[in-house]
This record gives C-alpha cells, structure tokens and sequence, in this order.
C-alpha cells in the first residue's frame, strides 16, 4: 500500500518564555494506506507537536521553527501557504482529547456536522455510521446535552465525513470512561480497516498502543527510539527506553508478593545505559501485626459506614427547569478493619470518590452514618497532584501543617518534614521549593509525606496513580504498599483499574451507579467475577480486548 | 440645604430651543435671550431680574422715570397732584387706554388692580403697605390716601417691581383662589405695546405687537426670547448672529476687543456691588475684622475683575441715587494686617455670592478669597440659590461670613435703598445686622421731602453701617449692553435693572 | 511579567508625581501671581487663570488632590468588600445569601445617582464625595473575593489542609484568600481610574470641594466660558485627569496580562 | 420568558422602591427649608407658614413618608422648587431629547465598538489601536466634549455645537417628541436632516467612551474564543477566517460584552448630564445639573428615579438578549 504520511528529517523548535526549545529531532516515519501507526510517548516527549505539526496548526505565539520535509499524499506541508494548507487538510481528519471542547458549544450538531461533509451524503448518515443511537434527534442537540463518548463519535463521524485518506487521533479515549474507551477503539480499528484510511494514533498508554495499532513508533525526549510491527516489538524491545516502559507494565496477573520491578532506566532520568538493571524488592514486614489480634478483640473495624446515602443538585440547566438532583450514593454500608487494604473500583459517576469523601469526612451524608474508631483524622491522596498543594506556600510549609498541632520548635519540626521527604523519595531541599517546581510524580510523594507526618491509621488515595506516567505510577504503588505495611495503616484505594486494584489490596470491593455490586478477596474476585459490572470492567481492560 | 456651587450656569454651550418661525421677511423681529426662565410673569408675584424688559413692554403702570434720568414722568396717568400733608394722591388718568383682552381701562380696573396687589399673600405686596384707601371718584381720575406721609411713594410706583395694572380678563374672569397667581403664571392681560405669547415653557417666549396700543407703535412686530442659561452660547449666538443682543453678563475681559460685527454701550445704573459682614461669627472680632478689611479693599482687585468698567463706590448708596464724596476708607496698611493675622490663630472664612448672577459674581469674590490668602487667612468662596440667602437670617451661624452680591434698590429714592437692606427687619438685610438707632433714623428720614436734607440723613445712615462694619461699598459697575450694529434707542433707565426699552428699540440697516 | 513590571513602573510614577506635585508648582496656587488671562510664557508655562492665579500650580496641586482621595477610596472600598466576600464565602449560609443580594443591588442600581443624591444631601466637600463614592464602590470587590474563595475551597490542597487539622481562620487566610489577591489587584488599579474620573465629574457638578481650591473639574467647570477665546484654561485641568487616568488604566492592563 | 420577565421586573421595582427610601431619608436631613425655597426670599413669614401646611411638612415624618410613598405610587414626584411645577411635567418635556441623544449615542457606541474590535483583530498594528482604545477610555467625559466641540464645531464649523435644531425652524410638535423620528413621520426631511446634524457631537461625545470599553472587552473575548479547541476543528475543516468569524466566534464572543454594554449604559446615564451641559442640550441630564445646584430635591428625586428605571429597564433588556444568543439558556 502505498505511503500517505512521509516524515524526513523533521526538526521542530518552539519559544517558551522568550527561548527556543527543541521539541523534536532528526523525526523519519512513514504511515501507509489502511494501517494504524501508534505513536507512543510519555508527557513532554512532543507527540503532539508532531500531530499539530503535521496539520500545520502550532500556535504563531510560539513563533515554530520547522525544517525537515513532510509530505502528505504527495502535498509538501512544511512552510505551505494558508491556501495550500486549507486544501491539504481536506484530506486530513483529526479527533482531539477532549470531545465536548472539541465542538461549538452554541451551535446543535447538525449544523456543525453539516460543514464538515462533502461527499453529500446526509449527516444522519453519518451519525448513524459510527454507531450513535437515534440518529436523527441527535442533530438537534447541543454538545452540552451528549456525552463524553457521543461526542467523540461525533467528531469521529465529522472527520470521516471528509473522505480523508489520514485521519490524526491525538488521545482520543484518555479523557473518557474505560467502558466508553474500549467501545470507542473497536469503532476506530473498524473504520481503518473499512475505510482503508491511514491512521496516527497518539497516546501515552502502551497497553491501548499494543492493542489497536500495526505498527508502533515510541518518542521519548523528542526523539524516535524505536519503530516497528507491534509484535516484533513487544516481544523483543531493541532500545533500553522501550525496555523499561515494557518492564513498568503491570497486568492482572503480576506478582503480588513482591514490590513491581522498577527499572535503572528511570534512576538517572532517562540517560539510558547498556541493559538497564531491572529489579523488584520484597515487602517490608508489616509492624504491629501482632498487636493488631488484641485490637481486632477490643474493636474489630477500623472504618464502619452504614446505610450511608448522599445526593447532589446539578446546576439548573436553564433559568426555569426545576433543579435536577442526582443520587451519588444510596444505602451503601462499608467496613474496614485495622491494618486492611480495601481497593474500591468502578466506572466514572459509580460513586468511588464520593463514598471516599464521606469517609475521609470531607462532606457529610444525607442518611447513615460514618463510624471512625481511631482518634486522629483519616489522610487523602488526591488525583490532580499539582492541585494538591497550595501554590501560594512552600510545600515544606503545607506538609508542616500537621505538626502545628503537637508542641514542637522550629527546628524540630524542620527535622521532622526532612526526615519525612526523604522517607518518600524527595531531596530535603525540596522543602522551600513551590508546588510549579515539582513534576507530578514528586507532587503526589510530597502529598504522601504529607499524609503520613503524623502517621494516620487510615489512608484514603483517589485515583493517587491515573495521571501519571506509567513507571511514575509503578513506583508510586510501590511506595504507597511499602509505607502502608511499614507504618501498619489501613488504605482505602479508589481506581478504576482492576489491576492496579488487584495488586494493592488484599479485598476488593466493585461499584456501580451508587451501589456497591460485588465484594471479596482480590484474587478470587478476578479470576471468578459474579456481577456484570465486574465482568465489564474486566473486558474493558486494553490486554482483555477482542479487537 | 448646604450650598452648592452653580457652575453649570457658566457652562459652555447653551440652551437654544425651537426658534421662532422666521415669518414674512417684511416683518421685524429681535432675538434676545435669558440666563434663567422667567417662573412666573406676575407683576406682584417675583423679585427675580429676568423679564423685567419684557414686563415692561407688557404691564404699565400709573408714573416711570424718564430715560436715562431718575426723574418721574407720566405713564398710565397723563399728570398727579399731592396734597399738601403728602397723603392724597390723586391721579388723572390718560384717555382711550385699551387692555389686551380688548376693553377700554377706567379707574375702577385700576382700583381693581391696587387692591390685588395688596393681598398679603403676594410677594411684591409691601409696595403698598403704607396706603389707607384708594377710591376712584370718576372714570379718569385714581385717588390713594396714606396713612403716613411717604415721600419715597411715587418712586415706589415708578419701580421695576412697582404696581402695573392688570387687566379684568385676570382679575375677574380667572381671579379663582389665588387672586389669579396660577393664571398669571403664563397669561396676561397688560396695556403694553406688545402681548405675550408662552411658546415653551422655561425655553422660548414670544411678544407679539398689539395692534391697539395706546401709544406710539414700537419698531419691532416680534420679540422672541429663548433662555440660554450659559453666558458661553449666548457669546456664540451673538457673534453667529442669531442673537440681537446680551444685556448684561459679557464678560468684562472680553470688552477689550470685540468683534467687529458688534457694538457696546456702557451706562451707569443704580446697581451697586455690596459686601455684606457677618459679625455673629469669627468676624465679630474687631481686630481680625480690620484685616478682612484691609484685603477687601478693591483697590486692590477692581481692574482685573471689571477691567475699568467699575470705580470704588463711594458710599452705601449709587452716586445715580446721592453723588456724594467717598463716605469710607478702607484700611489699607497691609503689613499691620498681616501681622495681626499672624498673632491669631489660623483663621478659614465662608466667602458666599448669589446664583441668580454666579457669572458676574464668581471673579470679584474668588479675587476678595485671593487678596485674604495673601494675608494668611483662608477662605471658602460658594455659590448659593437665591432662595436660601433668604433665610441666612434664620440661623446666621451656619450662614457665610461675608456675602458679595450686585443689589439693586426698588427705586430711585434713597429711602427704596435703606428699607430694603439696612433695616433691621429688610427682606434682603442678608446677615441680618441690627441697630435700633439705625432703624429709627431710617423712619425719620422716610418723611423728609427736601432732597438735601434727605440725602444727609441716609448718608449719616450708611456712614454708621460702615463704621460698626456691617455692610461694606465694593464698586459701581457699568451695565453693558453688547449688540449687533445697527440697533439703536436703547433708552437705559438706571433705576430698571438690565432694562432695555423694547417701545423705542429699533433696527437701521435693512431687517435680516 | 514585563508588563507587570511596567504596570508597577507606572503606579509608582504617578504617585511620586502627585505626592511631589505641591513641590514642583512654582508658585502658591491660591495666590494671585500676575494679571489675569495671561498667555502661557516662560515664566508662567500654563499662563495665568480668570484670577490671575499660575495655572501650572493649581493643575499640579490639583493632581495630588485627585490622586490621593482616589487612593483612599479605594482601599476604604477594597477593605470592606474583601473582607465581607470573604466573610460571606466562609460564613455561608444565610449570612453569604444577604452579602450577596446586597452586593448584586448595589450593582444593579446605578450607584453613581445614589453617590450624587448622596453628596447633594449632605453637602458637597472632597471628603463627602471620598465618603458617598466608596459607599457604592465595595460591592465589586465582595463579589470578586467571594466567587474567587468559593471557586477555590473545591480545589483538592483546601480540602487536604483540611484533613491536616487546619482550622478555618487560618485555612482562609493562608490557602483561600491569596486566590483573590491577583484579581483583586487588576481589579483597584482599572478602578483607580474609574475613580479619578468619578471624583472629577463630582467635582465639575460643584459637589467637590468649594473654590478657590484647586480641584481639576471644578477648574475645569468654571473656566469653560474661556474655552473659545483661552482654550488651555479649561483644558489643561481636564487633560490632567487624563493624563492620571490614563497612567492608571495602563499599569491595570499591564498587570491583567501579567497575571494572564 | 414571562417568569423570568417577571423575576427582573420584581427585582427593579424592589430597587426602585430601596433608591426611593434612600432619597428620601436624605431629603429629610437637608437643612434647607422647601417651604422658604418655594415661595420665595422676600415672602414674609406667614406666606411661609401657608406653604408649610399646604406641603404638609409639619405632619410626623412617618406620614409624610407615606404619603409620599402614595403620591410616588400614583406617579406623582411632587413639585420641583426651582420651576415651581410638578415634576412629571418637567420630565415628560425633557425627556424626549435625552431619550434621543441617548439612543443615537448608544448606536454610535456599538457600531463604533465592533468596528474597532474587527479592525483590531485583523491589523498588525493592535498595539497602537489598543493603547488609543485605552486613552479613549481614560478621558473625562468634559475633555472630550471640549476637544470635538473646539475642533469640529469652533475651528472647522462642521456640526453645529449647540441645541437641538437651528433657531428658525420650528419643531414639529410630533408624537414621540425624537425630533429625527417626527420629522421623517411629519416628512419635514430638512428638520430631520438638521435634527441629525445637531445630534452629532453630543452624540459622538457620549459614543466615544462606551466604544472605547465595549471595543476592548470585545477584542479580548474574541482572541479567547479563538484559543478555544472548537476554533481548530472549525479550521480543520477549512473554514476561511471570514466564515470562522461569523459562524464559531462572533456568537460565543458576544455575551462577555453584552454585559459591559450594561455598565457602560449606566455609565452613559451619569456621562450624559455633563454632555448636555456642555452642548446646551435641553434634556432630563441638563435639568437635573440645575437641580443638584439649586439643591432641589424633589427634581433630583424625580430624575434619579427615572434613571434608574431606564437603565434597569435596558440592562433586563441586555439579559434577554444574552439569553437568546446562547442556546444553551433555555430562556423559553
């Protein structure tokens, strides 16, 4: 077949802060006819500057400097007029990250849909092409009334609408459910296949990477490491980059009983050497297992929450429409023992984070109480790592807080936030640095030290690991369980996926639409699933999917 | 209410509302404006200064003044005697007077009109305080007894604010509850030359020739007069031409050289510019008394305030009403002053002028509060409406300090002067100064016939004022009518404020 | 930050020139200096006003006495509304739900009525008019302090301090209250403006301070009738108020980018 | 529409009713005396004492209060102590020409504002258009009538600078009292025509600083909708800039300045007492200057009120607008 992307020698620089970076070097890639390339890279590795460089759309504030040759069905892109440019993209359709910013919000879909086609086939056509449900009241609707899921389809449809011979999917499941994700993937291999379109498929996670596409090309640091067939690849990585990422993979079926092996690879940020080292430490024992028995006798749950109900009224959608309630959490009842592990799983809206807060007694519930036996207070790890730190205040300031409680001088307490930091992984000197100047990976270790400064019996993390990369995500698990067993706390984990659930605690509880739907030991739980949720979520799962 | 500064007043651009048609070009017509609306065109109702030159020309009554004199002449009536006690006036009156409403005037329309003016109700109703009866024996002849001699009586009859008749379309077919107030807001029923015609009120009014005019027909067939309260338009529309003429208000500075198209003609009238002393405050010590003294002197800031068109008034009366040699030196060693203030503590003084005139007013007192600076003393310098410089008297301390103000007397008499500002009880006796002696010397020269002997009484009058520092003489200015060339017989009468004689108006070149 | 650097530049600027203003004046602007209507000279650069007062002296008299009450209006303003928005934001409740219905009225009246009837009642003077205007002034800075600590108790490190036991006055002050400074500053300096134009167009009605005082629009007002024949003398007081607001308009946008 | 009509139209009645308390307790401790103002210096005092029964200001001031309240009810503001007659007379001739110019300004504003957002978007040289937009907006409103009505009016004689038509025509005693409209209704195109040219500076001078602030807001929401992703779609699929403008920008540009369009229409509210001073303009602007100097209350009271029931009545209007622009406000 024959080549519709040609990349030689592309080098791209942009200005940040008044000073030109290079975002990518010496980019030599290839995308043919009815074939899926995935380009593979972690955040700041400049995958989607390659995607915007390729349409011609990097921000003039930026001021890009662009050598090197791309050729798109035998149209030169580099330094193209805005005429040549506008007609090159009639050939190019793109779906961005976020599907409800990606359409005008003022404006139903038809009308927007309508611009796009130009084959004269009609919009319902369309919508009905990729799979959404009544097609024809749809065209009414504002972007606002659909959901994530829908409006991807949307602009999928939109982009296939042009008859274009590439289409350009810069992320475009990472913002939705993992339900909606799988079914969104199947739709996109189905429509290169049909369609036989060449497709650029943009993203951070190699499992969906290793699923979807033919062939696959991994960027790091703005430089192409490795490019291949995805078998080849997967199977015998050339590049120590590649085999590090391989290696921070977790599925369902690793080891439990030992911390996940972490790789020399990242030590040294991403130099690179030889065969990077890659090993896995034992766990620690866990302290007080033995006073725990004489504890369980005195009071044996940690955390009790029983029949607990809590309700939220959206915003009044329009200036008349009666206020709509929406019901988080109905009658769910919740134990947990001291020095237990709970992972709590489920789709988007299930209702995980809500029941977390309750626990944590961030908000109260409306019906049922929440019972918390230990006299301090529960701590949180939160999923915006940036967000959790004020960025007004040092972050030694914030993780001091804790301690203004106990009677403890300056220094003392100096000695303690030291003593902390290094316990999770960060330099002392981090202490009087600002939360802009810590990556994400450093903010959510800081979140931890915080949290455990003045060791709680419960930590409570939601979804403390999905926004990171993925060996920053191994680490952190690891850390988290080296902690949790050292320091003898309880953890509540909220995630949705069920292998990061599996391998961090030691029960697992599923929920679904507010309810808690299935319970039991990790293991039994995902080899033997009862509930259908869990079944679906099991599927939904990148390693799992029938594509 | 506190006082508020009314500087829009000398804003730069003016009101100029719907003119009037322009009409058969035959026709002759004048355009003159006003800085305010006339409230009311009620002869016994309003002491305000605009319209006195259209009431004028509208309402007539029994004696005026000749021009340019202060010498009584006949009006309604063609001649008067006066009994020999100086209470019975009887007045002969003149044939064939037509009203505007059309019937022929008779001494009971006159005895009708004399007794609505003396409703207490009415403003102007103090003209006639002194009368016993009135009676009309015949159809030509008005009789007035008093019950004391007033010798100031027929000055009083010849005054801008004075008795004109008004006809019975007023007085009885509309009289109502109000003896016709309302009515006569907007209506008249005069004998003038000219009638009124309301265009748009508190904008535009009209006078329109009445065709049975007992007298010699006047030049122009219309009046329109628009009011244009900044003296800044009225400037323009002057020199655009789509105004005749400005009465009074030019600014002096810009007198020195005028445009061509224009003309000037300055006079002397009986207006005097006053400075009135409130010694109930700050000022009633002597000593700093002394030292405002030395600044107020206008010696010191005449020309740049009038630029020669003023000179130091001699006494409390116009030389018009008594020539006299200067009856009053201020202070002027202005080193001793400065000292003085310098021993007192510092020292903030409320400097006050009236808004019926804030454009001539404005200059001369900021010039008095410049001259106090200079002397280390601080001052104030506000506008106030004419309404609440009517009740100063009632709480004289939250009242000005002093109060600069351009008067004019009722009339030409001496005695028209002192009942109205030096009496204890003087509607416009502004900071309400109070000395018996003063009061019973102004009742007895109110009897004196002789104009020598009179004129020494009021002078002894004013010389006690100005020593006890109650009023002070700052200056006699010109009036001065600025106008388009070509107008002639403007007829000034010093004794009518700002008045032009519209009867004897008239336009040489070619009409417009 | 350039832009805010230039902003600061500006603001510093100005107020060291109004502070200076009485320095610089060559003469003393109640006095009078020469004759009036004097055409501007070397000796006199504005020439002389009505009185015969140097106009150069009042403009830059005048200058500090628009500045500084624009100042205290301000932060009298920017006082009040942040600490009843924050107070109201923290409070909740029906406390947030009275200071907000007020504060949404003040906004819907037009305020510069209530501040005019205000000044006429009580008399006019440069300290009644600071007094009437930072009356109707406060209730932007509620708002914005109040919508900026509400959007930011959702954010995760308010609810984190939380947990680590700091208590409310603290948590308000340290973590929700800086959340407001950055608008709330872009929001008194384009303000400043607002208010040096608000001042002169009380003070060209004759509700500022009483003549002889060298305020811009009452120079301004009174000297309009010279504007045909001595076109500066109205002009420079009012050309001076633009030069103040101007300066002030600028450093607000400069720091709104800043903040951008 | 009609519930949220009636929620507006509740609120303003509420506000008007809070301004009318407000004046009136300050019109209660004013130390001067309505009865003296009324009739006059030299009245002697039982004059006075008439008057002050007859406005029935020696009741209880709760009364007073109340019957003041009944006469405001029945549209009755009493009587202005300066032109001694009842203040709805003066505000129904007055009105009409502040309603005119106000309406003429208003339009020149918008049109001026979009103009210069556009202009702005499309030069290279923004910078200088944006440094003029601020100075625009940091003139006192006095400096710009001076400087148009000393160039356009005095030096060049374009406009004429004074009035509201030229002394020797007569106005058309029409319907609206809008010289312009009634002019075209009574077809006296040449009042209309010099209607219109007495318009233009007033009419510029109160456009000038609304343009100025709608100009900026406009500007700056349009570069922000422009960063929006849907932006880039709509490119992608080959939108010219013409067609992006219209369709995608102009419309989720818009709200953010149909609110400051509000603020500047009170901003006009205030601007245009002074702009009638200075232009001679006889308009409910010009009489209340006269009354905040003559300190009349009843006038001021009067003219605020209807003011403030103008502007509510525009910035209600400016809502239901910004409604229908954005669909996503079900309004109906």
């Amino acid at each position: 077949m024959r080549p519709i992307v040609e990349i030689t020698a592309l080098n791209v620089s942009l200005h940040r802060a008044g000073r030109a970076v290079a975002v990518l070097q010496d980019i030599d890639l290839t995308v043919r006819a009815g074939e899926i390339l995935a380009l593979l890279g972690e955040s700041g590795s400049g995958k989607s500057t390659l995607a915007l460089t390729l349409l011609g759309l990097l921000p003039d504030a930026s001021r890009p400097l662009i050598s090197g040759s791309i050729r798109i069905a035998g149209a030169e892109v580099v330094n193209a007029g805005p005429a040549e440019l506008r007609a090159l993209r009639a050939g190019i359709g793109v779906v961005f990250q976020d599907p409800v910013g990606s359409l005008n919000p003022t404006m139903n879909i038809g009308r927007q849909l309508g611009e796009a086609i130009t084959d004269g086939r009609s919009p319902e056509y369309w919508l009905d092409r990729v799979g959404l449900s009544r097609p024809r009241e749809r065209l009414r609707c504002l972007p606002h009334q659909l959901s994530g899921g829908q409006c991807q389809r949307v602009m999928i449809a939109m982009a296939m609408a042009r008859r274009p011979v590439l289409i350009i999917a810069d992320e475009p499941t990472t913002a939705l459910d993992v339900f909606v994700q799988a079914r969104i993937l199947q739709l996109l291999r189905q429509i290169a296949c049909e369609e036989g379109v060449a497709m650029l498929f943009v993203t951070h996670d190699l499992g969906v990477a290793g699923v979807l596409a033919d062939r696959l090309a991994l960027l790091h640091a703005g430089r192409l490491v490795e490019v291949g067939e995805v078998k080849d690849v997967l199977r015998a990585p050339a590049h120590p980059y590649t085999l590090s990422l391989l290696a921070a993979r977790f599925g369902l079926g690793v080891d439990r009983q030992r911390q996940l092996p972490v790789s020399e690879f990242w030590s040294n940020n991403g130099s690179g050497g030889a065969r990077p080292l890659v090993s896995s430490q034992p766990w620690p024992a866990i302290r007080g297992a033995d006073q725990r028995e004489k504890r369980e006798r005195a009071a044996p749950w940690l955390l009790v929450m029983t029949e607990v109900c809590k309700r939220f009224v959206l915003p009044r959608r329009s200036l008349f429409a009666a206020p709509v309630t929406v019901k988080a959490l109905e009658r769910v009842s919740l134990r947990v023992a001291d020095g237990e592990a709970v992972a709590i799983v489920g789709g988007s809206g299930s209702g995980k984070s809500t029941l977390l807060r309750l626990a944590a007694g961030l908000d109260q519930p409306e019906e049922g109480c929440v019972l918390y036996s230990a006299p301090d207070r529960p701590q949180m790890v939160f999923q915006d790592a940036i967000g959790s730190f004020s960025p007004w205040l040092s972050i030694g300031e914030q993780i001091a807080e804790p301690l203004r409680l106990l009677a403890l001088s300056g220094s003392e307490r100096r000695r303690r936030v030291a003593q902390t930091l290094a316990r999770v992984g960060l330099e002392a000197a981090l202490c009087d640095a600002r939360v802009n100047r810590l990556s994400g990976g450093q903010c959510q270790r800081a979140a931890l030290a915080r949290a455990i400064i003045v060791p709680p019996r419960l930590l409570l993390c939601d979804e403390a690991v999905s926004a990171v990369d993925l060996h920053v995500a191994a680490a952190l698990l690891n850390l988290i369980g080296v902690l949790r067993r050292e320091l003898g706390m309880a953890l509540i984990f909220v995630t949705h996926d069920l292998a990061a659930a599996r391998f961090v605690a030691e029960r697992i509880i599923v929920m679904e639409a507010g309810h808690i739907v299935e319970c039991g030991p990790s293991e039994a739980l995902i080899e033997h699933p009862t509930h259908a949720a869990t079944r679906r979520l099991l599927d939904s799962m990148p390693d799992r999917l029938a594509l | 209410m506190r006082p508020i500064r009314h500087l829009l007043l000398r804003g730069l651009l003016a009101v100029a509302l719907p003119g009037m048609v322009s009409g058969a070009p035959a026709e002759n017509v004048l355009h003159i404006a006003y800085l305010q609306d006339v409230s009311t065109f009620d002869p016994d109702n309003s002491f305000l200064l605009y319209g006195l030159d259209a009431m004028r020309v509208i309402y007539q009554g029994l004696v005026e003044y000749r021009p340019g004199t202060t010498d009584l002449t006949g009006w309604l009536a063609e001649s008067w005697d006066v009994s020999a006690d100086g209470l019975t006036y009887s007045f002969r009156l003149r044939p064939g007077i037509r009203f505007h409403d059309g019937r022929p005037m008779h001494a009971a329309d006159v005895l009708a009109y004399f007794r609505r003016r003396r409703h207490p109700g009415l403003t102007l109703a103090y003209f006639l305080d002194d009368v016993a009866a009135m009676e009309a024996p015949d159809e030509r002849t008005f009789v007035i007894r008093l019950a004391v001699p007033q010798p100031a009586f027929l000055d009083r009859l010849a005054s801008a604010w004075g008795p004109k008749v008004i006809g019975p379309e007023a007085l009885v077919d509309h009289l109502g509850k109000d003896q016709a107030q309302s009515w006569l807001n907007e209506h008249e029923d005069g004998t003038g030359p000219y009638r009124l015609r309301v265009v748009s009120r508190g904008q535009a009014y009209e006078l329109v020739r009445f065709p049975d005019y007992w007298g010699p027909p006047p030049f122009f067939d219309r009046i329109e007069i628009e009011v244009i309260p900044q003296m800044a338009q009225q400037l323009l529309r002057l020199k655009q031409g789509t105004l005749d003429l400005i009465q009074h208000g030019y600014p002096f500075e810009g007198l020195r050289q005028l445009p061509p198209t224009l003309r000037m003609l300055a006079y002397d009238d009986l207006g005097l510019e006053l400075c009135f002393v409130n010694r109930t405050r700050r000022l009633g010590d002597p000593t700093l008394l002394r030292a405002v003294l030395t600044a107020i002197n206008p010696a010191g800031w005449l020309g740049d305030a009038y630029f020669g068109y003023a000179v130091p008034a001699t006494s409390l009366y116009p030389r018009a009403m008594i020539a006299a040699p200067p009856q009053w030196v201020f202070p002027s060693d202005v080193r001793a002053a400065r000292a003085m203030v310098a021993a007192q503590p510092p020292v903030t003084l409320e400097i006050g002028y009236p808004d019926e005139d804030a454009a001539g007013q404005q200059i001369p007192a900021e010039l008095i509060a410049a001259q106090l600076e200079s002397l280390g003393i601080h001052a104030n310098v506000r506008v106030y409406p004419i309404d609440l410089a009517g009740v100063f008297v009632n709480d004289l301390k939250e009242a000005p300090d002093l109060w600069i103000s351009h008067n004019y007397p009722d009339a030409a008499h001496p005695a028209t002067q002192a009942e109205i500002f030096f009496a204890g009880n003087a509607p416009l006796n502004y900071l309400g100064y109070r000395n018996p002696s003063v009061d019973e010397a102004i009742a007895s020269a109110a009897l004196i016939t002789t104009r020598a002997e009179r004129d020494e009484r009021y002078l002894a009058i004013a010389r006690r004022l100005m020593a006890d520092g109650a009023i002070l003489p700052l200056a006699e200015v010109k009036n001065v009518i600025v106008y388009r060339a070509g107008l002639s017989g403007f007829n000034p009468r010093p004794a009518l404020p700002e008045v032009v004689d519209f009867e004897t108006l008239r336009r040489d070149a070619p009409a417009r | 930050m350039i832009a805010g650097r230039v902003a600061c530049i500006a603001l510093g600027a100005m107020t060291v020139l109004a502070a200076l203003g009485p320095l610089l004046a060559p003469a003393n602007p109640l006095l009078r200096v020469d004759v009036p209507y004097l055409e501007p000279s070397l000796q006199h650069w504005l020439g002389t006003d009505e009185i015969g007062r140097d106009l150069l002296s009042r403009v830059l008299y005048g200058m500090t006495r628009a500045w500084f009450p624009s100042l205290v209006i301000i932060f009298f303003s920017a006082a009040i509304g942040t600490a009843l928005g924050a107070l109201g934001a923290a409070a909740g409740g029906w406390v947030d739900l009275v200071l907000d219905r007020l504060s949404e009225l003040f906004t819907v009246i037009p305020s510069t009525f209530v501040a005019l009837a205000t000044v006429a009642a009580i008399g006019s003077g440069t300290w009644h008019a600071v007094l009437a205007i930072s009356l109707v002034w406060w209730p932007w800075y509620a708002r914005i302090t109040r919508s900026e600590v509400r959007n930011v108790a959702a954010r995760p490190f308010v609810s984190a301090a939380r947990l680590a036991g700091v208590r409310p006055p603290r948590l308000l002050t340290r973590y929700q209250l800086p959340a407001a400074f950055p608008s709330l500053l872009v929001a008194a300096t384009l303000d400043m403006a607002n208010v040096i134009l608000m001042l002169s167009f009380f003070s060209f009605l004759g509700l500022g301070a009483p003549a002889p005082a060298p305020e811009l629009g009452a120079m301004a007002a009174r000297s309009m009738v010279s504007l045909t024949t001595h076109w500066w003398i109205p002009l420079a007081p009012a050309f001076a108020i633009f030069v103040l607001a101007f300066a002030t308009n600028l450093a607000g946008d400069g720091l709104r980018t800043a903040f951008e | 529409m009609i519930g949220y009509l009636v929620a507006r139209l509740v609120g303003a009645l509420a506000v008007l009713a809070g301004m009318s308390l407000i004046v009136f307790t300050l019109q209660q401790i004013i130390p001067a005396d309505p009865a003296r103002a009324a009739v006059g210096p030299t009245a002697p005092l039982t004059t006075v004492q008439l008057k002050r029964a007859e406005l029935g200001l020696d009741q209880p001031m709760l009364e007073q209060f109340g019957r003041y309240v009944q006469r405001l009810s029945r549209g009755e503001l009493g009587t202005s102590t300066r032109t001694h007659r009842p203040v709805t007379q003066d505000l129904r001739q007055f009105l009409p020409a502040t309603l005119e110019l106000m309406s003429f300004g208003f339009l020149f504003g918008v049109a001026l504002a979009v103009a210069s957002a556009l202009f702005h978007l499309s030069s290279r040289i923004a910078l200088l258009l944006r440094t003029l937009l601020v100075a625009l907006g940091s003139a006192p409103i006095f400096l710009i009538g001076q400087v148009l009505a000393l160039l356009l009016w005095y030096r060049l004689d374009w406009f004429p600078g004074g009035g509201r038509l030229d002394a020797q025509l007569i106005p058309p005693d029409g319907p609206t009292g809008f010289l312009v409209v009634d002019g075209l209704l009574r077809g006296r195109l040449r009042i209309c025509a010099d209607a219109l040219h007495h318009l233009a500076l007033p009419a510029l001078t109160l456009a000038l600083p609304l343009s100025a602030a709608v100009g900026r807001t406009l500007a700056s929401s349009i570069k922000g909708v422009l960063q929006q992703t849907y932006i880039r779609t709509a490119r992608i699929k080959g939108l010219t800039d013409g067609e992006l403008l219209r369709r995608h920008v102009l419309r989720n540009a818009a709200p953010a300045s149909l609110a400051m369009l509000g603020v500047q229409f009170s901003i006009m509210c205030t601007n245009v007492m002074i702009v009638e001073s200075l232009f001679g303009w006889p308009g409910l602007g010009f009489y209340l200057v006269q009354s905040y100097a003559t300190s009349d209350l009843p006038a001021i009271l009067g003219v605020s009120m209807t003011f403030a029931a103008l502007y509510l009545s525009v910035s209600v209007l400016l809502d239901l607008l910004q409604a229908l622009l954005d669909p996503r406000v079900r309004v109906l």
